[in-house]
């Protein structure tokens, strides 16, 4: 589904924040990204959303270099990718259900389908009764839940969450993670960024651990390692 | 099928986002009703002013003196047949005398006697379509068999000619530059308030929105910011120079004819309208550009 | 001491900020720069038909037509001592019979022979001050001995003094409107940039600012963007008049006398200088108020 | 140092975030505010902060009514607090140094002064080497830690953290905990809104746990709870 050749990026003020680094994942694979804060978690989700462009290497999405990728085709391949941001970026003229169906509506589906599938999307992440409430008026931790709703409710073929569970209490932060196995068993992609050592452990799935922009552990059903239990 | 859908989409959104940002958007309306108020107030200005000056040249006369032995008839038709020509009016001796009697008014009486000898010529007054070709006519008509001497306020009337053409100069290059300062003004401000949207744009784009996706809410949004800033920009200027024509008609401003020709006055605030609803939606949908680059 | 550090926290915080917000500084800028422009080009129109017409006022004259017994000495010594007047000249019966053949041009010899027994009386041309007062001054010198009849052009002054009038009330109506539409655009934009910035204002009262330390910096950039914005819309007016002020004088545009006077140019320029400066700086300290109430 | 008494608090839209709730946080203090996503720990760090004004009931800083601070006296305090925030607030015009420096500056504290502690700060957060960075140029992590130094740098007498440790690794978390306990020490009350149970668990501090805008669970040297090992 996605591979990194020798990737580099260096960010415009010189931070090298992806240095050389090759990954390969499959089609229906789950696998978390850890490292410490700043090792290049984030930088490798924004490259696949093509957020970010790497300085060098190549990138493919379903086996397409995905550098080569022009204006109609970023966008098909943004659609088909669910991605939950870490700084959430909700749009806050819309209220949650406005949000979520955003995600829909882009894609150009019915009303009658976004009617039916956004309720069901926010039910599944807890909130169903606060569907018309703008981002300002919610708690954090529903911010995040509804960012995760944006990410789920266009059936992707790939999600990438970027610390989806930050915001989160272990009991929702757990029910989310068992949302996603959900969804990973229907076939989809799921690639978690996270620091939630605890859920990690407790999965036993893929885990590649980076540091400082390199990959220093890749694991099939891994740990969080970094010393703690 | 999906482009109805993102069509309905876009209008509800529109809606919702004039809404939304409503301080924005009455900020912007407002911005466009004042910039257009000021180059409409200016248009209407060059066209009273276009109209005095078609007015002081209409009233331009050619005075051709005759020879006492003049074909008088001939004459009178051959210089009807000049081009530019649009009335002629025959001054016999008498009326001459008489004439200049009035004019001199308590003095009158330095003529008394001269009604047996009278000194003075007949004479034609031609009256051309417009003053730029009055010195062309007066030349022809100096040549003509029987004329004694061609008078039109030589002098005055090539100054005359050369405002006309100065102030036609001046008004069109106030004009264009007003429009384009009304465009800038215009531009700006949705650019402004589309900037303060910038993140929005930007999430949309990675939500895997199409550009004209998100592009569409944009142009009609400014389309619909200009349409409200313009039409009370054409309403108070309407109104305003109703009152104005009311207000002349009852002081009576004796020289002042303003311009009342509804088609002139409609193509006027036509275009006023046009520019505000066009730019808003042009300046609403270009602002973006730049922000969808992601 | 802590407020001397706040001062100069200030001042670097306004030019870190311009140039941070460059693109919102110099959108501001411009828009300042236009206003300015279409408010002081209708300055300096105003200023210049003003002048014209004081001009055309300046040469009204009062002709006191006086009795051929008249005391023309005592006469001339009363009219110069009426408020009101500036200059008195005598035009003698020769003198007056002699204008009036060259008036006639080429018609001059109806009047030969009236030398010796010249129907034309002695008279005074009166200048006086402004058009206003050249009614009452005109009733009082009728009222004089020795004076036949007074003639101003009755009717005509009356009607240009009118008209001055309603040209001195629409150009002030106008110049305000202008001023007040400029105040507008330029509130409206300093208020849409400071817009863009409402979360820095509340992050920075969360952090304990009082409410002049967010303010300040906010005063001082919209003064500094209303400064950058007055000072080339104030240079582009000035060069621009300059130029014309050459290319008049080049074609020599015989009737229009353009204001040259430094000092009235000079305050015009000023008072745009002024109005961006103060409405940038208020428009800016003013627009965040409503953010500081967190 | 803090009570709150009987405080209830409505959102306009009609959400009551919280619930006719007291409590006493003294001089000194080290509490955990912990619950489920949407409990209320924010908007109680929020009545605190006066960002919110309770709908009723009474609110002491300090032994004096918060609620008839003005103007002046609300600026004077929030200056003695060092507030985290959930999304953490900062000047996107500035860079992590000047963030923290306004932080100092607004207080009006010598230049002489905000330069040696500001960079002092950042190294005790671990950004001694990213200073010049804006916001946007930092990870979610390293950007939550600018907002942890900017809280400290003004040696407040009270610390609000809400959610300080959402985007770090464990690693840095405890780091981040040493650093509060030490400023702990000093005499600085602290508290911590957080779901990072196992570091609750481990320091053994008073926890606070709310459910739906009350308080379910007081207890010195408490645990997080909520069936968590
Ligand atoms: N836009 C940017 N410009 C410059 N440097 C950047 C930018 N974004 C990230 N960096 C740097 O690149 C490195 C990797 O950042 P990244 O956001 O990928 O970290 P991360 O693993 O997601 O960390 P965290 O867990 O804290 O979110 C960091 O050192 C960061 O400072
Ligand atoms: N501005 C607001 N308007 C309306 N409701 C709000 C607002 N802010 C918060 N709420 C609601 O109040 C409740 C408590 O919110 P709060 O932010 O205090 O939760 P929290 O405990 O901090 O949750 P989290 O752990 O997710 O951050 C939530 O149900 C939330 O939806
Ligand atoms: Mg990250
Ligand atoms: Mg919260």
């Amino acid at each position: 589904m996605i591979q990194f050749y020798n990737v580099t990026k260096l960010y415009p003020n010189g931070a090298k924040a992806i240095n050389d680094l090759s990954l390969r994942i499959k089609q229906g694979d789950f696998a978390f990204l850890v490292g410490p804060s700043g090792a290049g978690k984030s930088t490798i989700a924004k490259l696949i959303f093509r957020e970010e462009k790497p300085t060098a290497g190549q990138i493919f999405f379903n086996g397409r270099n995905a550098l080569r990728f022009r204006g109609r085709e970023v966008v098909a391949m943004r659609r088909k990718i669910g991605m939950v941001f870490q700084d959430f970026r909700l749009l806050s003229q819309k209220t949650a259900y406005e949000n979520v169906a955003f995600a829909l509506e882009v894609t150009g589906v019915s009303r009658w389908e976004v009617r039916k599938r956004v309720p069901e999307v926010l039910r599944q992440v807890g909130l169903e009764d606060k569907m018309d409430r703008f981002p300002a008026q919610l708690s954090g931790g529903e911010q995040q839940r509804v960012c995760v709703a944006r990410a789920i409710v266009k059936n992707p073929v790939l999600i990438l969450a970027d610390e989806p569970t930050g915001n989160l209490d272990p009991e929702t932060s757990r029910e989310l993670m068992e949302l996603f196995l959900e969804i990973n068993q229907s076939g989809t992609t799921i690639v978690i960024a996270t620091h939630a050592w605890d859920i990690v452990n407790e999965l036993k799935k893929r885990v590649i651990a980076l540091e400082s922009g390199r990959i220093v552990r890749d694991e099939e059903q891994g740990s969080y390692g970094y010393g703690v239990s | 099928m999906g482009f109805l859908n993102s069509l309905r989409y876009c209008l509800r959104q529109t809606l919702l986002s004039i809404v939304r940002n409503f301080w924005l958007a009455t900020a912007s309306a407002a911005m466009i009703t004042v910039s257009l108020l000021i180059l409409g107030s200016f248009g209407l200005i060059a066209l009273n002013a276009g109209q005095f000056l078609q007015q002081v040249e209409s009233e331009i006369e050619i005075n051709v003196f005759l020879q006492d032995v003049a074909p008088v008839n001939d004459l009178g038709r051959e210089i009807r047949a000049l081009t530019g020509v649009e009335r002629v009016t025959y001054v016999s001796k008498e009326q001459a005398l008489e004439e200049m009697r009035e004019s001199l008014g308590e003095r009158r009486d330095i003529l008394t006697g001269l009604e047996n000898d009278n000194p003075l010529p007949a004479s034609y007054r031609v009256r051309t379509s417009n003053a730029e070709v009055v010195p062309a006519v007066a030349r022809a008509i100096e040549k003509m068999h029987g004329v004694d001497k061609v008078r039109y306020g030589q002098g005055y009337v090539e100054k005359l000619i050369l405002i006309t053409r100065w102030v036609n100069v001046a008004a069109l290059f106030a004009a264009g530059l007003l429009a384009l300062a009304a465009i800038f003004l215009i531009m700006t401000t949705i650019r402004m308030s589309v900037m303060a949207r910038r993140d929005e744009v930007e999430i949309m784009k990675y939500m895997g929105a199409s550009n004209w996706f998100v592009r569409f809410p944009f142009l009609l949004e400014g389309m619909a910011v200009g349409y409200l800033g313009s039409k009370v920009a054409v309403l108070i200027l309407g109104f305003g120079y109703y009152y104005l024509l009311l207000q002349v008609d009852q002081v009576s401003l004796f020289f002042v004819q303003l311009v009342t020709d509804q088609q002139t006055l409609g193509m006027l605030f036509g275009a006023l309208f046009a520019l505000g609803v066009l730019i808003g939606g042009l300046a609403g949908s270009i602002s973006i550009r730049k922000f969808l680059r992601v």
